[in-house]
């Protein structure tokens, strides 16, 4: 087997026409056998545009994309067997028209796997989104989440060696959502499938993913769109901030103009019982909320939400809240270095830089 | 048997070639011949006799000495002297023979709004529709009629400013539109008497010696053709010249009783005049 | 007219128009798919040539490939003049714009997804283009019948290149003509009747047939 | 053929079949527009019908509206007879079902949810049918202009309702059929050229015209 | 102003076709004027469906609905007129092709709103949405967030008396939905706008939302989905219960065959420590769990998560929580009683009911 499925490098996709100047850079990027691989970050990052990449549904304008170690351009028939391997379910799927049946055995059909399996495959891959005997209906007239569910058997049915799932979750019911997690990461540690996801939902992509990847504007941003704020910059010489409310100021270092998007990673905010520490003070990122969510990931990392004139979300070990008395809905005060706001570009077209 | 004929045509059209083993022969005709259905009784006369298929093109004159120029016919039947000279002369047509005749006539409506019933001459006639002002449909599409209405005209010293129409369509349709507008016109009596449903519309002159319209049948020449079948010509034009062709182009009668073609091919010394 | 040759001059208007409508639909669907999946430069040049062809009289192509394949034209040697042959050659000419220019409107309506999805899952760029032209079976279909339609129906190419030959070339068409030219308008109307009764057959047979019990 | 006359039967050409094309598409679209828009019973057979009709020739809708307007027809006593209108007339009745036809399919290219997001957002539904004809647009420049190119290109409606009378209503294809009757066969195709040419400058300037920049 | 912008009564929808025998049945809603309700329930709950209903784009089969104190179905101009007061943002919008500022400015026109008021109005309704600036942009190459926040601006900038939003913040991402969220609250406190959204987010219908309407298979459910489980009934004759995951046993009182599914009303469930109370026993529900999330709405409610063989929502007072001892990462057992569980209907066709 192959050290990686994908490994890209400095690989570069821009959107042709005069319609968007949108373009993904990615200077680096691994992907090993039965990973799973959450895509987050803000409407536009590029999410999808990386998913259609990696099912090499697009090719990359620049750069280098290898799949289980051989260059899936290299010529037509290369291409073709790259899909099979990489199937993509996208986030409005589409089905063709007829019954759910004849949606699920298309993609067997092409891989030529005899007829005499396909029910049995079609049964399994309906039982894991729960519409078992689904079989002989109509997809015309399902619901949202249905339909979204029948493009996932359709996907499932194909035991591929990669799926690619753009947001796979968003119109399924919660429960079933997490039921789908389960799903997936089952086959991929029973089928040794790789999974690459993209979410909006930042705890399903902490609960379910061996890594995340966060984009912003087309480039790998080091830490989640979570505390994503945006604002026009300004400054008085000394500190630049943005004031992303009426009256609430971020600051950051340096000098920097225009409508601009900062992102604070969780892990860098601190996290006190209101009243054990400095109250706000100028030129300092001190916000004071109350909790109004907490959870845990795998990692037995602690995610807390706080509302106050911001919402943040701090990360911090399940140990260390019971050590600072922090639980549900008690008030809290945050505070973060200047030096831990990262600049990720404009948000708008706006800005100057698009 | 209806089955393996069917198939026998359909091969035969489709292929390229027809098969040798029936000889056939292509006629490119006047519309006027095939219209009245004479041809379809010569065909099949000609079939049983000589066992040559005829088979035929009806276009008018102009178009049916283009066909035998570009090579795609063996025969030609037509009605314009003129055209028909051309083409001799040019070395495209060889053996001519007058085959039948039958009169032109001026029809007009039925009440005859110019008074032209009754006129000595064709000429005389003309001159009264002009000066009546009542409108004139001519096929104005250089077909044998066409020509002869033109030569007419000019005896008749001119054809009228306005009231003229040119209808730049076959016999009958131009017959049609002058029922319609109620207008004289020029035809021959074979489409004019072969016309289903046509009302409104009487001969005002007709019978005179200077409306003869004269029908002849041409053999294109191999020389100038090599694909031309010169022998089937030959063949045809020997039958439609012989007694028993003659008779048929006699006896025939249209759909409306009436002979309409009068059997020319003994007529002494015609092929030298007409 | 007799019967039998009424029943020829059907016969003749099936084979050739069917078969010219089934070879130009050999043609234009797929160039039609092409057209429908990408946009490329010059492609709007491709679609206003089609829309113009679509006004070329019948005898303007019929004089065309009169002056091809008349014997004194570059391909007279092959003897097609007046033979079915070239009826259904000058008919292919005929609708190719018209096949081309409805598929090509009935593909635009597949959701661009659908071809999408099938590369997705894996299918060939050929077979992406079978399923997009499944999605689109019904819209094809009319496509085709409306190409048969106006192969059947024209009159133009069928009297310059068939000759209107008695038991050989005679169509309903040219039949109409014909007696049209006799002033026989009732024949002609029987005629019409006739022509519109089979390709409703036509089009009633082909539309169940492939449709089968799934919706439009 | 002199210039003058040229130029007249390049106008008649215009005049009637531009006129019969936009009667035609005011009755068409909006037809196809109902029929796309709703599924009820008996559908299948107003398309199945449409259907044939488009396989009605020429000559027989030419012999029907002769009958009609004939002197001896219900309508004789309109004059219509030999004028430009009786051609439109018959043209119009010609290409309804290719616009009905072609519009359908285009009008089914426009994304259900178009006209149910115009409904929600506050349209009546004459407002939601204006939204719908708009997103499909260009595909329905493509029916309307396939009209006009069936219109101006047909041969036999002219011929028997227009009478090919000189200076009144001969226009391109008559006098193509005029041409060729006279054995004149380079006249006919030089003609012929001369119509597609000017269909092209239609078609140029229409697309150009309503398209504006905006992208198919 | 009327008591209600809807009352409905006994109100019935099927659709037609041998597709679906998918029925909605609604008793009775009341919804007040400036009130937010959330629809909440499974796939295929009959959510889409109702809000076409409220809507004006479907019409009810059988029973009453009343806008605004009259029939909107009375004649053309009346269904018109109410569909311009309720706006509705379908689930994955369609927008009309052109500018973004083309599809904002469509029901403007419809509304005769003088179009020296619409650059205003454009702009306001795009900074809503975070899309300032982008009157210009063609829609042609959106992302599927941007998309939606278009159409959702599209709605908006009419300032409709209702909104009717299908699962709106499905495909946006995380901290800009929650911005949405307080748009709503806003547009909702100040115009007394109505709104009613369909969302598979419980913590958001709880949050932002007056009132949950529960659909399940077309009816009103006195409960959430959530804690919604099912199985295959069995029965050793004085219980009945279903199997959800091997060897895990939900027990219900009385006798039903089939497939079936089943809710527990998360405030019955009872919460405790580990160790504080009985263990598991046969015959009654016990379920062992660690608290994976807590979370509080508006109503100084908690939800609670706990996951253990099975994946339970408790609600309970906040302050509960401090005395109960229970918090993030702990494992808690939690027991309802059969009583408290109801049995739904079916979720797949393979049911003799559909
Ligand atoms: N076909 C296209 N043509 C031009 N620009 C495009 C096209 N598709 C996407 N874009 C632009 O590329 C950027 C990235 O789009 P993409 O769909 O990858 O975002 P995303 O991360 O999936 O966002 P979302 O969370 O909203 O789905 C966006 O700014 C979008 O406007
Ligand atoms: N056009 C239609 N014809 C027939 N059945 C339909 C149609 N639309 C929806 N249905 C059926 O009606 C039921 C309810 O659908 P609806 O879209 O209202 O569900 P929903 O609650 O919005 O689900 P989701 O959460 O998946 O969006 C489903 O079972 C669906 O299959
Ligand atoms: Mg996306
Ligand atoms: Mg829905």
């Amino acid at each position: 087997m192959n050290e990686f499925v994908y490994k890209l490098d400095d690989m570069g996709y821009a959107y042709r026409g005069p319609v968007s100047s949108f373009s993904l850079e990615l200077e680096s990027l691994r992907v090993g056998p039965g990973e799973i691989l959450a895509l987050v970050g803000p409407n536009g990052a590029g999410k999808t545009t990386l998913l259609m990449l990696l099912a090499f549904l697009a090719r990359p304008g620049r750069g280098r994309l290898e799949f289980l170690g051989g260059d899936p351009w290299a010529n037509e028939a290369s291409v073709v067997r790259a899909r099979r391997d990489a199937v993509l379910v996208t986030h409005h799927p589409y089905l063709f028209k007829g019954t759910v049946a004849d949606n699920l055995s298309f993609g067997l059909r092409l891989r030529n796997i005899p007829e005499a399996e396909w029910p049995a495959r079609l049964r399994s891959a309906l039982a894991l989104v729960e519409l078992e005997g689904w079989e002989k209906k109509s997809v015309l007239g399902l619901s949202a989440g249905q339909a979204q569910r029948v493009a996932l058997a359709r996907a499932l049915a194909l035991r591929p060696r990669v799926l690619l799932l753009d947001e796979p979750t968003a119109n399924i019911d919660a429960g079933l959502g997490l039921r789908m997690e389960a799903v997936l990461r089952e086959v991929s540690r029973e089928s040794g499938t790789t999974v690459v996801f993209s979410t909006h939902n930042f705890s399903q992509a902490s609960r379910l993913a061996d890594d995340i990847l966060y984009l912003s504007d087309g480039r790998r941003v080091e830490f989640s769109h979570e505390n994503c704020f945006s604002g026009t910059a300004a400054t008085d010489g000394r500190r630049s901030w943005i004031e992303p409310r009426p009256g609430v100021r971020i600051f950051f270092p340096g000098e920097t103009r225009g409508h601009v998007t900062c992102v604070i990673n969780p892990a860098d905010i601190r996290l006190f019982a209101a009243g054990e520490a400095a109250e706000p003070s100028p030129g300092r990122n001190v916000f004071g909320g109350r909790v109004t969510r907490m959870e845990t990931t795998d990692a037995a990392t602690a995610l807390v939400r706080a509302s106050g004139s911001l919402t943040f979300r701090i990360a911090l070990p399940v140990a260390e809240l019971e050590a600072k008395g922090i639980s549900l809905s008690r008030d809290v005060l945050l505070r973060f270095e200047p030096e831990s706001v990262k600049i990720v570009g404009p948000r708008t077209p706006g800005n100057p830089r698009d | 048997n209806g089955d393996t004929y069917r198939r026998d045509m359909s091969l035969r059209c489709m292929s390229p070639i027809s098969p040798i083993s029936e000889r056939s022969l292509m006629l490119a005709t006047t519309t006027s011949v095939d219209a009245t259905g004479l041809l379809d009784v010569l065909a099949d006369a000609f079939k049983k006799d000589t066992g040559i298929a005829l088979k035929w093109i009806a276009v008018g004159t102009g178009a049916a000495l283009k066909q035998a120029r570009d090579g795609n016919a063996d025969v030609v039947i037509v009605h314009a002297k003129k055209l028909e000279d051309e083409f001799l002369r040019d070395g495209y047509g060889v053996n001519r023979r007058v085959i039948a005749r039958n009169y032109f006539m001026i029809v007009g409506p039925v009440d005859d709004p110019a008074h032209a019933a009754g006129s000595s001459s064709a000429a005389e006639a003309l001159g009264r529709v002009k000066s009546s002002g009542v409108p004139f449909v001519s096929r104005g599409d250089k077909s044998g009629t066409h020509t002869r209405e033109l030569d007419l005209w000019a005896l008749a010293s001119g054809k009228p400013e306005t009231a003229y129409l040119e209808t730049g369509q076959g016999m009958a349709e131009t017959l049609r539109i002058a029922a319609e507008r109620r207008g004289y016109t020029l035809t021959d009596t074979a489409t004019f008497y072969g016309l289903q449903g046509l009302t409104g519309l009487k001969p005002v002159y007709e019978n005179a010696p200077e409306l003869e319209n004269i029908y002849s049948v041409i053999a294109v020449n191999p020389a100038r053709i090599p694909t031309a079948r010169y022998g089937e010509a030959m063949a045809f034009i020997a039958f439609l010249t012989s007694p028993y062709g003659q008779q048929l182009i006699g006896e025939f009668r249209g759909k409306s009783g009436r002979p309409l073609f009068e059997p020319m091919a003994a007529t002494p010394g015609v092929d030298l005049v007409k | 007219m007799i019967f039998r040759e009424l029943a020829l001059a059907i016969w003749v208007s099936l084979k050739t128009s069917g078969l010219a409508a089934l070879i130009a639909s050999a043609i234009a669907v797929p160039a039609a798919l092409f057209l429908a999946g990408r946009d490329f430069r010059g492609k709007r040049l491709v679609l206003l040539i089609n829309q113009t062809w679509m006004a070329a009289p019948t005898v303007v192509i019929g004089l065309l490939f009169y002056s091809l394949l008349s014997r004194s034209g570059p391909f007279g040697g092959l003897g097609l003049l007046y033979t079915q042959a070239a009826m259904t050659v000058g008919q292919v000419f005929l609708i190719l714009p018209l096949i081309v220019g409805f598929s090509y409107t009935a593909l635009r309506q597949v959701d661009k997804r659908a071809r999408l999805t099938a590369l997705a899952l894996g299918a060939t760029p050929r077979q992406a283009g079978w399923v997009v032209l499944r999605e689109a079976k019904y819209a094809l279909l009319i496509a085709v019948l409306a190409g048969f339609a106006r192969a059947i129906s024209e009159v133009g190419i069928a009297m310059m290149l068939g000759g209107n030959i008695r038991n050989a070339t005679r169509n309903i068409t040219t039949s109409i003509a014909l007696e049209t030219a006799k002033g026989e308008f009732r024949n002609g109307i029987v005629l019409g009747a006739v022509l519109l009764v089979i390709t409703l057959g036509i089009n009633l047979l082909v539309q169940t047939g492939l449709r089968g019990k799934d919706k439009d």
